[in-house]
């Protein structure tokens, strides 16, 4: 039952693995399928093509390869980050600080610390989801030992002022942890000018699979590990390696990489018509910094109406969106985000979030810029909140 | 994961075998990693005339004992006891950082088969110098 | 510089991905490549596959589809099973029954308990790798949260009797996981009858891929989330789900309980053959229980030589085999399970693990066992501990 007009908006759910991606990968599940660990050659392919995707995330990231380590995903990178520090480091200090706004995967980690005696700094946001490094600074306790603040948000795409909130965890040796989930392909990200110690990635969002990810870790940085097991990577992460997924996070990084600068001036136009067209419409607004934000990230209010029913009636016409963000479309918690931001609860329910991808056109921005009024008159219509003016029955 | 000259040494393993009647005779073993190494000298003249090597171990071990006794051939007693782990590592042109001790290994072989000549000649043994097993994770992991 | 004449009789490390179970996997990375938790209908297919999946694991084991939950294989699923536990259940009591020859995925991780305040107490084993379930029994205290005992042990293929030990476990009323890893698709497993609470698979070791696994969690059981975040899985383990990967576990779970029967039956024939075969070597012995073991493992002991170079030379001839497991070869650590059956050191270093798969032959069989007499014969030579007449020069 897939559409025949199919407009994919939801590029920070998740994006299509490239077909060269694929490719590069195919070999490594019935032909190279050693077990890297081991000693025989056919099992050196594996191995190799593991260090070969190593590089690749380090020259992505302006890392050492020894810094770089294999996971299942961004979850795990962010819960592996924050727990590891918090039981090497437990003893020096149970103070975390962190963001209102970010992600689930950092959110729940420090939340679960937080029963087991931690204390957590919620840092606050201003309208436009941005964190302000005083903030950071005025938080800094003695027993502080973690400071962890995204890259860019995942919902309304605003980017952190990170560098200077790594200068400032680095004056006060505190260990930097940033998530840079949505920020890989589409901003610069070099971990020695960001000052960060730590810092997480996963392949699915920029073209590579799904269930692989990494976690920078700084040479010399102490942390414990978050799967106990066999010797691999370093001691650090156990587990049989998913190679094909490795070699999967390599190519689809070193091809984000290459066309960054110019997939990013692209995008930038896209949104910019994508963010005109829908502010025209009466009672709508801009979530998220106007120029700080993610090249292809789109978040807009339109008063009185609620998020999932602008989303099935745009589906129904062959768009996917996406309000806030895709892991919690399941529950039906407000957007935290946006309540960081200041919206009301009402608000929070009714964002639209369109996330453009390299395959996104111009033709699709006309497309869904002639859907959305009427979608939203539809439902202003059919919504009690709706003022007279505002309605045409 | 191991060079080509420790692979050749591996397959191919030079001065292999028993010495009757060595001058020295050295047997060392790291009960943890589960290998034994035994060099034989024959020694004239305070010169290395021929070296032969049994090793139970890794490939790295057998590699090691081989370019060991090819490399103390030769050599005075001085020149084979100054003769390092690292120079042998180096000659394979190379070791896995978890198979540095097998040469280590080699190293030590040597001192105790030189030691078991002067011993055997009514000398005192010289003293190992700054404990070779430093900087290798052989020993200290669980 | 791959050998011509290849035979892969390492299968308990690592199995070739099947072409069917890679084909059954392509469609979800370019085409439905949707985020599951998204609403729109082209995520539809993510969601349906990975549902389907979910029904295929759960009929392999027994299970209802509610109890299984995807993991990024068998090292989280142990990891997640022993600390979930740890963390849900620890006020009530701090102490773990486990076995001496579990898994490092999960000595290690109850060794990280130790270090936090549990007591685990590791049973030993007899000669041939078995636990009594008498000595569970025994070990069992008013404090014990969770017995955690292997179905199949990865080294010497012995089949412990899990049933009777899960007997034991829920008559006192203890949490029960089993690491079953190695026998999915070698010996029947049914969760029901097993009377366990917790069972850990993954999907690389029955011909599924790298980096997904699962863990059955029986209905109403209190745990902890390992890796905080989304709302995946029922709640219960966060992160964008890998539908490729789950797809991929799906089929290969599916296929490798229908050939099971008839594949194990044609393993024990082979089996039989190399064992008697190599058991006519001077000096050599079988590791692990004659009747009770994996129908595709064996593993010996050759006196006087080491395990390293035992494989280098096979490897040379074109043989992949292991010593151990394939987790710990990059480490020097003699076989903590050899040990525990009783082993000296010496010859807890030296043993030949061969483990056979679908794809293995009589000829192959053959040729391995004209091939090992020849480089056993030479490496004695070479090794100082061979006495005279074992010699021939
Ligand atoms: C900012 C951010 N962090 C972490 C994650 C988690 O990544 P994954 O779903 O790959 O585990 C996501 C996406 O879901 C994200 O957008
Ligand atoms: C018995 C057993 N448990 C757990 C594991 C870990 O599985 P994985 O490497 O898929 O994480 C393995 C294999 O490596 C195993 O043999
Ligand atoms: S000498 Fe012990 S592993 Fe090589
Ligand atoms: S074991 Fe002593 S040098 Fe490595």
């Amino acid at each position: 039952m897939e559409n025949k007009h199919e407009i994919y908006l939801d590029n920070a759910a998740t994006t299509r693995t490239h077909p060269d991606v694929v490719s590069a990968m195919l070999p490594y599940f019935s032909l190279h399928f050693g077990n890297p660990s081991s000693l025989y050659s056919i099992a050196r392919s594996s191995r190799t093509a593991i260090e070969e995707a190593r590089r690749k995330v380090a020259a992505a990231l302006g890392a050492d390869e020894r810094e770089i380590f294999f996971t299942s995903g961004g979850t795990e990178s962010d819960n592996w980050a924050i727990r590891g520090i918090a039981s090497a480091h437990g003893k020096k200090g149970r103070h975390i600080i962190t963001t209102a706004i970010e992600h689930h995967a950092v959110l729940h980690t420090v939340e679960a610390l937080e029963k087991e005696g931690f204390e957590i700094t919620y840092l606050p946001v201003d309208e436009y989801g941005m964190v302000s490094p005083e903030s950071v600074e005025e938080a800094i306790r003695p027993d502080t030992i973690l400071i962890s603040v995204m890259l860019a948000n995942n919902e309304i795409g605003t980017i952190q002022p990170v560098q200077k909130i790594g200068e400032i965890a680095r004056s006060h040796k505190i260990i930097f942890h940033s998530d840079a989930v949505q920020a890989i392909g589409q901003i610069p990200v070099d971990v020695r000018t960001m000052n960060v110690d730590l810092l997480s990635i996963s392949a699915h969002k920029f073209g590579g699979p799904k269930g692989v990810g990494a976690l920078f870790i700084r040479r010399g940085l102490r942390i414990d590990p978050l799967l106990y097991g066999g010797a691999q990577e370093q001691r650090r992460r156990a587990g049989t390696e998913n190679v094909p997924g490795i070699v999967g996070l390599g190519a689809a990084i070193e091809r984000a990489a290459a066309m960054m600068s110019e997939k990013a001036e692209r995008m930038k136009k896209l949104r910019k018509r994508l963010i005109d067209g829908l502010l025209t419409i009466p009672k709508s607004r801009l979530n998220g910094h106007p120029t700080e934000r993610l090249p292809n990230n789109v978040n807009i209010i339109f008063d009185y109406i609620e998020g999932e029913s602008i989303l099935l009636l745009l589906d129904a016409n062959g768009i996917a969106a996406s309000t806030g963000s895709a892991c919690t479309s399941a529950s039906l918690d407000p957007s935290h985000v946006l309540l960081a931001c200041g919206l009301p609860h009402e608000q929070a329910h009714g964002s639209l979030r369109l996330t453009l991808g390299e395959e996104t056109t111009e033709a699709d921005i006309d497309y869904v810029l002639g859907v959305v009024p009427t979608v939203v008159q539809r439902l202003r219509d059919m919504s009690p909140l709706t003022p007279k003016e505002l309605r045409t029955r | 994961m191991y060079s080509e000259t420790v692979m050749d040494h591996f397959n191919n393993p030079r001065n292999q075998r028993e010495i009757p009647d060595a001058d020295g005779i050295g047997e060392v073993g790291n009960q943890k990693c589960g290998d034994i190494m035994r060099i034989f000298l024959k020694i004239h003249d305070n010169v290395i005339e021929d070296a032969s090597f049994q090793t139970f171990g890794c490939g790295a071990a057998v590699a090691s004992s081989s370019m060991a006794t090819e490399m103390i051939k030769g050599k005075t007693l001085e020149e084979a006891w100054e003769i390092s782990n690292k120079a042998v590592a180096e000659a394979l042109e190379g070791l896995p950082p978890q198979k540095l001790h097998c040469s280590v290994l080699a190293e030590e072989a040597i001192h105790a088969a030189i030691n078991n000549y002067l011993e055997k000649m009514g000398l005192e043994p010289w003293e190992e110098g700054e404990g070779s097993c430093a900087g290798c994770s052989g020993c200290g992991t669980d």
